[in-house]
């Protein structure tokens, strides 16, 4: 199946979320398996919510963050990386690899560079299970 | 007051200005005339000196600029006039162009875009690239709406009288779509196959190619298209509709009739047809030579109407039209053209051997035209039908054959080419003579026909010059067959109980073709009198559109032109749009006429897939839209209305704020830099394009071969600080924007050298400098000194000539692979026409000029009106939202004096 | 290049034209833009227009990589038969 | 969890989407998920008639939670909260679930992936819904008065700008006279008006309109309450007097700017004949016929720029203002005595926009211009003959050693970043690296700062010149205005909230919002966070530092983002 492998992205409202949308609207193509939650900003996913995600059956979690585009924090990708680290010592903790959580700054119209690295992810998480 | 400020321009200060109008309660009307918000920010690949991506700052303005509950946003609409209420405000006549998708349906897919036929300069994309006449403005378009870009209708739609869209299917052969060409001219008519040979063609009359090396071979493509098409189909390709339960009787089956016949049961009328004559298809069956038009394409045009159900019964003359309602016909239509010849009124002309053009025509179709081996044949009159006879008779195997005309060659109303060809057949001519008398013989054979010289006068009622006689001119020519191709008239007598006649034309209304008895209406040469197949087609649309009307109990003021077309756009604007035309040899006809043609073999030939590719290449599309109709087809829910209609309305306003923006200086004016000329010399706003993140190329490429650049140079001030080119100001936008791709080509190329050629960087605001210092620190290389010229060597490298300051001021040539031009801003120009009843002051160099910089930055000299942005002269982001803020500011007060003058009165 | 280059609106109109002509040229595998503009016999500068065009409405696509000499390889989506 | 009544309408988008996905297996694979009253496909939601359907489902079925699924969010949020609005039905609790743009387009080369993710994504949508709670927008009532900070140009603009406007303006200003710098001024650019006639114009303004209340003397002690209504306390005339309380509903600073005073040395400063802008600027504006200095003929000037600006160490920035200000000085020279021989040692003209004519009439009226070399600035010394000299390399005429002797050596400093560490510690100003106040945005929102309702004007941004002052000072008014006309503020209803009873106290939310949205409160004898939704903007960044998952982002809750991860987890078997 096409969508073995499956990923949650955390997608922006503002920003990456539009970045996706324009990959959608130029039919450029990746897994089915990669589904999007879109949050208001990438520092308020909570770190609970990635390994959640990955206890529930994800074999991937791929944070799509503003960068340094981020409208609220100055510090965005700062914290939101402290959270993303924090979620993978839990992981850490509990057998999950810390490589099946990513993140990447994907502005508004970075449909491409999106779908090459979900893609990439895809893969890798593949070849892991391989 | 309809709104409190109106905001001219979506640009950046112009989003600014509308959404803190909004904010502080202010009901705004916001304008911007291309079809989404955004202005040129939206276009920018990031922005400096923070490197921020463009579109991800500039999107949530626009969306609140749409969206803001006091704003309201009208896109693909331009201002055109403001004036001065007496109330104090404003009155402002708005005209909201078509957009010819309704916004609401429209879903953004952009389908429309990839079914379009015409390729045009992408206008977002600096013309790096082809965009469609259906198009999205950018991917992150405000509204998600598509706009259909049409400029009038083009010349040859508009001249046929059929109404066939003939720049659309010349746009659909160009692109290969055959069979859809084949059925947009099915939507006019079922006679593709006949029009395509036996047209007289006014499309390639008014052709604007025409005006270059020559027309389009617009009839010879409709005859490709359906040689094509019968060669694969048997019939028209599509299915009958369901039966609507009306029905509808046509008497002639000529091409007013079977037109009418196949749009009444493309619409579900059970429609039947009453022929008089043996086979079905009247002129197109008698009156056409075979060499011109085959009879086995007329059946097979006349068995596209015939595949709909439309029944055709033969020798079935109808006398008693009210007997068909009788019947059970819910209408009935006449169209039974002209099918009696008129006679010359001579003495003799019931001498053996005299007959009327028609009837030798006829005769010959039905093989009762007596053998015309070795006779001499003299055939009266000068049109098509005379051309026809004369033709005839040749291949008929007559020893002369010659046409006796009362006017001159100029003054024949047979078409041009007909003449010619009757010519290279071995017809022979006698102008300015006219018939006197048939000389018989005493068997009552004909002898000669005695005829008096002519000499022109006076121009007569139809504009062509009066023939008088020549006083004892008169002389015998001597013949065996005289043909009277005279005229035509329809058959009427019996009508005259039934309906009032014009002659033997029968009378409607002109636009309804509906007769005084309301079930009866007319249609083509019965009602014309003789004109041309096209014509008649013409007219039997439009008679089947009424009938319809009438039936299903509508208006009848509808179908003013055969469909929902626009004024025909002016061939001079046509002409404008390109700067050089490069020469094509029209695909012409090279005809082999046989000096005594002894067969009725078409002579014509259909043209090739190359020929048919290389003639619609040359189509200059001109009305942009093509008017092919695949964007409707393809619209999933059915939004695009080609029938929409461009509105103007007036509403009142208590302010204004210009926010017009500025033009980029044309590069292509700085000569010695060969913009234009060397495809990789670009302007740094197509740069800023090739390095978005929807850039064009996928990536930064240098036009002439689509190489990855290794070297890149900029040359600074590009129509700014330059007396000679009109422009003494900086542009004050350019070092940054400068510096700024200098980072993001350094970030994509890693591998490019990049070079910069200034006069002095202007990195003056907050955070510029040290912008610029990274710029340097991460490659770029600065040299100052002015570029005095471009050259461009056979693998499209550039050689530039410049003077290296740094060392010594010595000139130096040096060699790129791509030059940027850092283009200046130029004013736009837009905001002092919208003033008829004032005047809006402008600066020295026709910025709209500002009252008092020093303290109310945005106000121009008429009282409420402000200016905001780079229309009051070149400005970057900020620049541009700080002077919004301040022209808002001074509007707000300005109604806040206003309403407290309005409470105190 | 002596030659000056054709008017931008009319080489980009013709793009519809060329949709044959190029999927020809890339019929056998994928093919640079000079490659694309020998075989159809135009200079490259308009072939590149044509290619441009073509990528964006979904015909054609180009490679992850250019080659050495800095182009990217063009090749023909879905099979590209022309009509 | 009380029974929920939702009805989900799935979208072809006329083919768009049902090419691809299948959407009537996508509606039978939800119709029967808990809550579901009612799930339907429609060709195109968004047509005016299916709005009118919805409308009717909703109040015939009475419907409490909707869920579209058609295209993105981006595109048809607004009409579907309408749609929600129109029936009665509470808007937030309408679901927008993308399987257009992130679903059918993106994966046009695999319908049954299509249709199996579109399954999953409106599974979680419905999750999503039943657990989501009606918002409404919050409205604030917003005092419509603003307290200006500074006294000079473009405070007292502001302060008029306010006042035409409608609001209430308070102007205070430190020193003991408004007007600040331009009040010293005489001729300037880009119109040749004297600084204190403009100055003058617009104080018999301010005094004209009485709702301006100028305190000179006077500086701000406090500050609290929140955006739309603040409470300030003023100082006036000294610290031994009392403070007066205001309340103002935005807060302008106008602040100013210091200019860049030369060490001792540099370029010679302190050599007598070595002067800065501002002293040549004075002494240009009080002569009144050909310049002299100290009682001797001034007959050349050497102009060095960049002094302060655009130093690797040191200042970095650009100063902005003073090439155009130099090279105006330089025309009033000239106007004075056209005799004068004006040399200008600069390093890149920024005459930018409408001054480059300036720059170009000070070269037609004489003054000579020698870019020097970053790497060797001009050394200023005076010579054992006592005459100042002024020694560069001129690049234009082929970095040849040159030096001239001048009468005087202006140093063209440049802005500095006036400090006021008090003012910034009340406001919670955010600096720069260059000492001026930051903005939030320094394109699209440069008169803003985080502090919502705190807005900076003029040069203690950044460096400008007068009239950009005034136009950001107008900008800070329009600003104002925007938050302050209509007297009530709607505030976006998702913002973050604290469960009371989880709460513990610990202070990691308020130390990591910049923003400042989160207070302290004794709830039932208990310390516990709150967050101020006047002030929360809602990005939800302080819901993960909370160490007992006490915070939640209301749209965006811990139990909705739980509950779609687990719909979205679930692969449907087609």
């Amino acid at each position: 199946m096409s969508d073995a492998t499956r990923v949650l992205v955390f997608s922006t409202n503002m920003i990456s979320d539009p970045g996706i949308d324009l990959a959608g609207s130029r039919h450029l193509h990746y897994s089915p398996g990669v589904v999007v939650i879109s949050v208001p900003c990438a520092s308020g996913i909570k770190p609970d919510w990635i390994v959640h995600a990955l206890e529930s059956g994800f074999d991937g979690v791929f944070i799509a963050s503003d960068g340094d585009e981020c409208a609220y924090l100055p510090n965005c990708s700062e914290r939101s990386a402290g959270n993303v680290q924090h979620a993978q010592e839990v992981m850490q903790e509990r057998g999950i690899s810390p490589k099946r959580v990513r993140m990447a700054a994907v502005c508004s119209v970075c449909a491409e560079p999106f779908t090459k690295q979900v893609t990439e992810f895809v893969e890798e998480l593949q070849e892991a299970v391989v | 007051m309809d709104y409190d400020v109106l905001v001219v321009g979506a640009g950046i200060a112009g989003m600014e200005s509308a959404i803190k109008l909004g904010d502080m309660g202010k009901k705004v009307l916001l304008v911007e005339k291309e079809g989404s918000v955004g202005g040129r920010v939206i276009l920018l690949s990031k922005v400096f000196p923070t490197l921020d991506c463009a579109s991800c700052i500039t999107t949530p303005r626009m969306a609140a600029s749409i969206h803001h509950d006091n704003i309201t946003a009208q896109t693909y609409t331009d201002v055109q006039a403001i004036r001065r209420s007496p109330d104090g405000g404003f009155r402002v006549t708005v005209h909201r162009k078509a957009r010819y998708v309704d916004e609401a349906a429209c879903t953004g897919c952009q389908l429309c875009e990839n079914a379009c036929s015409v390729s045009v300069p992408d206008q977002f994309n600096y013309n790096l690239i082809a965009r469609r006449a259906a198009y999205i403005p950018f991917p992150q378009a405000v509204p998600k709406k598509a706009v259909i870009e049409r400029e009038g209708t083009s010349p040859c739609t508009d001249s046929c009288p059929a109404g066939i869209k003939a720049h659309g299917y010349v746009s659909l052969i160009r692109s290969g779509k055959y069979e859809e060409a084949f059925q947009l001219i099915l939507e006019a008519t079922p006679l593709v196959g006949t029009l395509g040979r036996a047209c007289y063609a006014p499309c390639e009359s008014e052709c604007t190619r025409g005006d270059l090396e020559g027309t389009l071979p617009i009839r010879r493509l409709k005859r490709f298209v359906a040689d094509r098409h019968y060669a694969e189909h048997d019939g028209p390709g599509i299915e009958a509709p369901a039966a609507n339960g009306m029905s509808v009787a046509i008497v002639g089956s000529g091409p007013a009739g079977l037109t009418a016949a196949w749009q009444l049961a493309r619409q579900g009328y059970r429609v039947k047809i009453f022929e008089a004559d043996k086979e079905p298809g009247g002129f197109l069956r008698y009156a056409l030579p075979t060499y011109r038009l085959p009879q086995d394409v007329v059946e097979q045009d006349i068995r596209n109407v015939t595949a709909l159900g439309v029944e055709i019964a033969t020798e079935t003359p109808v006398r008693d039209p009210d007997a068909l309602k009788l019947d059970g016909f819910d209408a009935v239509l006449l169209a039974m053209g002209t099918p009696l010849s008129t006679g010359m009124g001579v003495p003799g002309e019931e001498l053996g051997g005299v007959m009327g053009g028609l009837d030798f025509l006829r005769d010959l179709r039905h093989g009762t035209l007596p053998d015309l081996g070795g006779k001499r044949v003299v055939i009266v009159g000068g049109g098509n039908v005379a051309m026809d006879a004369a033709r005839t008779a040749r291949r008929l195997g007559a020893r002369e054959t010659l046409v006796a005309y009362r006017r001159g060659r100029e003054e024949m109303p047979a078409h041009k080419s007909e003449v010619d060809d009757a010519e290279a057949e071995g017809v022979a001519f006698q102008f300015l003579v006219a018939p006197v008398a048939v000389v018989g013989d005493a068997m009552g054979r004909v002898q000669g026909l005695r005829c008096q010289r002519m000499e022109l006068g006076q121009p007569d009622a139809s504009g062509r010059r009066r023939p008088q006689p020549v006083a004892g001119s008169e002389f015998v020519i001597p013949c065996d067959v005289v043909v009277a191709a005279i005229g035509m008239a329809p058959d009427t007598a019996n009508l005259a109980r039934l309906l009032t006649l014009e002659g033997r034309r029968v009378k409607v209304d002109a636009k309804t073709l509906q007769s005084e008895v309301p079930y009866i209406f007319a249609a083509g040469d019965v009602v014309m009198g003789p004109s041309d197949i096209t014509q008649a087609v013409g007219q039997g649309r439009r008679a089947a559109h009424m009938i319809d009307r009438w039936l299903q109990g509508q208006e009848m003021s509808g179908f003013a032109a055969l469909d929902d077309r626009l004024a025909v756009i002016d061939k001079a604007k046509v002409m404008a749009r390109q700067t050089s035309f490069s020469h094509r040899d029209p695909v012409t006809l090279h005809l082999e006429h046989q000096q005594a043609p002894r067969d009725f073999q078409e002579i014509e030939r259909t043209l090739s897939e190359e020929e048919a590719l290389r003639g619609a290449g040359s189509c200059l599309d001109c009305g942009v839209c093509s008017e092919c109709g695949q964007c409707v087809a393809a619209c999933p829910p059915d939004a695009i209305h080609l029938e929409m209609h461009d509105q103007t309305y007036d509403v009142e306003v208590g302010a204004v704020v210009l926010a017009t923006g500025f033009k980029l200086f044309d590069a292509a004016l700085k000569t010695d830099y060969g913009f234009g000329r060397f495809p990789n010399v670009i302007t740094a706003t197509q740069m800023d394009r090739q390095l978005a993140p929807t850039r064009p190329f996928n990536t930064v490429l240098r036009p002439s071969d689509g190489r990855v650049p290794d070297r890149i140079a900029y040359v600074s001030c590009v129509g700014s600080r330059d007396k000679t080119m009109g422009n003494p100001l900086c542009s004050k936008i350019c070092c940054m924007y400068t510096a700024k791709q200098n980072q993001l080509i350094m970030g994509a190329l890693p591998l490019a050298d990049v070079a910069v050629h200034y006069m002095d960087v202007r990195a003056a605001g907050k955070r510029y400098e040290e912008f610029y210092e990274q710029a340097k620190a991460m490659g770029a290389n600065y040299i100052k000194g002015r570029v005095a010229k471009i050259t461009e060597k056979d693998n499209g490298n550039l050689i530039l000539r410049y003077e290296d300051i740094d060392n010594g001021g010595v000139i130096t040539e040096a060699e790129y692979d791509l030059v940027v031009l850092a283009v200046g801003v130029q004013p736009s120009r837009e905001a002092e026409r919208l003033f008829p009843d004032e005047t809006l002051t402008l600066d020295d160099f026709f910025f709209v000029g500002e009252a008092d910089e020093d303290l109310s930055s945005g106000k121009t000299n008429l009282p409420g009106v402000f200016v905001a942005g780079a229309a009051s002269g070149a400005k970057d982001i900020v620049d541009s939202i700080l002077h919004a803020g301040s022209a808002v500011a001074q509007a707000a007060a300005h109604l806040e004096e206003a309403g407290a003058k309005k409470v105190t009165v | 290049m002596s030659r000056i280059p054709r008017d931008i609106r009319e080489v980009i109109r013709e793009e519809p034209l060329m949709h044959r002509h190029i999927l020809k040229a890339v019929a056998a595998g994928p093919r640079t833009v000079p490659e694309i503009a020998e075989a159809i016999g135009h200079p490259s500068e308009e072939a590149l227009f044509w290619v441009m065009g073509m990528r964006r409405y979904g015909l054609l696509t180009e490679s992850k990589e250019p080659t050495d000499e800095g182009f990217f390889t063009y090749a023909a989506v879905g099979g590209g038969v022309a009509r | 969890m009380s029974e929920r009544r939702i009805g989900v309408f799935i979208c072809h988008c006329g083919g768009n989407i049902s090419d691809y996905v299948d959407v009537a297996a996508v509606r039978d694979a939800v119709k029967d998920e808990p809550d579901v009253v009612v799930a339907e496909t429609t060709i195109f939601a968004c047509a005016d008639a299916t709005q009118t359907d919805m409308v009717q489902a909703i109040k015939d079925q009475n419907l409490d939670g909707l869920v579209v699924a058609s295209c993105s969010p981006k595109l048809h949020t607004f009409t579907f909260r309408g749609v929600a609005k129109r029936a009665g039905m509470n808007p937030y609790t309408y679901t927008q679930v993308n399987i257009r743009e992130q679903d059918s387009w993106a994966h046009t080369d695999d319908p049954e992936g299509a249709t199996r993710k579109a399954i999953r994504l409106v599974k979680a949508g419905i999750a999503k819904t039943r657990l989501s709670a009606p918002l409404s927008p919050l409205e604030v009532e917003t005092t419509p008065r603003t307290l200006v900070i500074g006294g000079g140009i473009a405070g007292l603009r502001a302060a008029i700008g306010l006042a035409d406007i409608g609001l209430g303006v308070y102007l205070i200003e430190k020193g003991p006279e408004v007007g600040g710098w331009v009040a010293k001024f005489g001729n300037m650019y880009p119109q040749g008006r004297q600084g204190r006639k403009l100055i003058e114009e617009l104080v018999s303004e301010v005094a004209r309109r009485p709702s301006i209340k100028v305190f000179t003397n006077a500086e701000l002690q406090s500050k609290s309450g929140s955006f739309g209504n603040y409470k300030v306390e003023i100082r006036v005339g000294g610290t031994s007097s009392l403070g007066i309380a205001l309340e103002v509903g935005s807060i302008v600073v106008a602040t100013g700017f210091d200019t860049y005073e030369p060490e001792i040395g540099e370029y010679g400063y302190g050599i007598d004949g070595v002067v800065t802008l501002p002293k040549f600027k004075e002494l240009v504006d009080h002569a009144a016929g050909p310049l002299s200095y100290h009682g001797r003929p001034v007959k050349t000037v050497a102009y060095v720029y960049c002094v302060g600006s655009r130093q690797p160490e040191g200042n970095a920035y650009c100063s902005r203002y003073c090439c155009a200000a130099t090279v105006h000085a330089s025309i009033e020279v000239a106007n004075l005595d056209p005799q004068v021989h004006q040399y200008h040692l600069y390093r890149d003209m920024r005459t930018y926009g409408k001054y480059e004519l300036m720059y170009t009439e000070s070269r037609e009226r004489g003054s000579v211009y020698m870019k020097y070399p970053e790497d060797t600035p001009p050394t200023v010394a005076r010579n054992s003959a006592g005459q100042l000299t002024v020694t560069t390399h001129d690049t234009l005429t082929g970095g040849e050693e040159l030096t001239i002797r001048a009468d005087l050596v202006v140093l063209v400093t440049g802005m500095v970043a006036r400090k006021n560490a008090p003012l910034v510690s009340i406001l919670k100003l955010p600096l720069g690296s260059d000492g001026f106040f930051n903005e939030i945005h320094p394109k699209l929102r440069p008169v803003e700062t985080v502090v919502d309702g705190v807005l900076i004007a003029g040069a203690c941004q950044g460096p400008k010149n007068s009239s950009e002052s005034v136009a950001s000072g107008l900008a800070a008014v329009t600003q104002s205005a925007a938050i302050l006309k209509k007297g009530v503020a709607e505030l976006d209803p998702m913002v973050a909230q604290v469960d009371a009873d989880k709460c513990t106290w610990c202070g990691l939310c308020e130390e990591t919002c910049p923003y400042a949205a989160v207070d302290r409160t004794e709830v039932t004898g208990k310390t516990v966070a709150v967050v101020n939704p006047a002030v929360c903007k809602g990005c939800g960044g302080c819901a993960p530092v909370c160490p007992e998952d006490a915070i939640d982002l209301r749209g965006y809750t811990d139990a909705q983002i739980r509950a779609m991860i687990e719909n979205l987890a679930e692969v449907p078997v087609l």
